[in-house]
């Protein structure tokens, strides 16, 4: 299991790849699902030119380590890794990557799915958008299920 | 006792402050904080707040040394 | 979209980022959901040394595209990758690779789970499990809800 | 007119071909066809029918040219 924030762009396959590489998780895996939320250019009709992600260092890693580990149980995931942006961030950035390895693809797709719900929901980050406008905070999220 | 207050987002801004240390008698709770921290501001119904990064409410009691945050809702999925 | 069947072992996150790069998906992609199946080594408790994979030539790739284009109109999705394997198998093998990109997270959990579930329920492959009792045709599929 | 008749995975195996061209009458379903091609074998409940790579049902009516597939049910999602 690996929580991990970065303050630079990363590329979600060649994240995976490497995981993959370094976890030997071995043949008992049956599925893989993954989750990549990428910075969209336009939000509620307006373009957004840039976005800064705020977070509370500490807390964020370990409310996110918290949370994974809560689903990794309930859903019985063999592994789980999360990769997630800091700071500044351009249209078209992946900001967020969530995978997880299970047995079955019942497990995996509900495990995924739910680690975002709760990231979504506890993990403390803070959008700040860029827009032609001025800047604004992203005051509420959106509905996931 | 001391403890350390910080402010998140768009809280940080509207206070224009992004945290301090605070001394405050030895009964306190997380309210008891806020207040003496924004000089008798009220709290914000929806502001969350944590005590040594583990969410918890305002009514809950603070030790020494602790760390008190108090920040808007959280915005990580807008997706 | 694309939906493509391989007689060959494949990569799946090698296989994203170069579909990715070829396809120019823009900045309206908010989220990417992606399902990997893979060969399993263990089956009802007994040991799988390898697999075949038949399927219906021709039918295969007109069902999967059929079934893609369907799940692609009702999720409003921007774009859908299928990567299907056919032939010999051994254990640890990637079998199949759904990817789908939109601009919110519900749809592409969701539209993701769709293409498998209908994959599954539809698409003309039969596997066949070699263990060290024998060969077998696997007679039924596993839920998925 | 005649059809092209295949058979996949085990029922390929246990009627032990892969497949066949039939000769059969102008009025005919995928039931008379299968009923030609395996010598007047019952055919099983569980087995599906595609016309042309389209999935029908037995009572289906085909025409000359016709490719006609029978074969157990798909085992695609294991997983």
């Amino acid at each position: 299991m690996r929580v991990e924030l970065r303050s630079g762009a990363f590329q979600p396959w060649a994240e995976l790849a490497e995981y993959e590489r370094a976890a030997q998780l071995g043949t008992g895996v049956g599925a893989t699902a993954t989750f990549v939320g990428t910075m969209r250019d336009y939000n509620e009709g307006e373009p957004v030119l840039g976005m800064y992600l705020e977070h509370y260092p500490g807390m964020a890693e370990r409310e996110l380590s918290a949370l994974v580990a809560a689903e990794v149980a309930r859903f019985q995931l063999i592994d789980a890794l999360v990769v997630h942006r800091v700071g500044a961030l351009a249209p078209g950035d992946p900001i967020v990557l969530v995978a997880v390895w299970s047995g079955h693809r019942r497990e995996g797709f509900e495990g995924c799915r739910a680690i975002m719900e709760a990231l979504k929901a506890r993990a403390p980050f803070w959008k700040r958008e860029r827009t032609v406008g001025g800047e604004r905070w992203v005051e509420k999220n959106t509905a996931g299920y | 006792m001391t403890v350390e207050v910080k402010f998140f987002a768009s809280l940080k801004e509207r206070l224009g402050c992004d945290g301090a240390k605070v001394e405050i008698g030895e009964v306190a709770t997380a309210a008891d904080v806020w207040l003496q921290a924004t000089g008798g501001k009220s709290l914000p119904s929806n502001v969350l707040v944590a005590i040594n990064m583990e969410y918890t409410d305002a009514a809950q009691a603070v030790k020494d040394g602790d760390e008190v945050a108090f920040f808007p809702p959280v915005t990580g999925g807008r997706w």
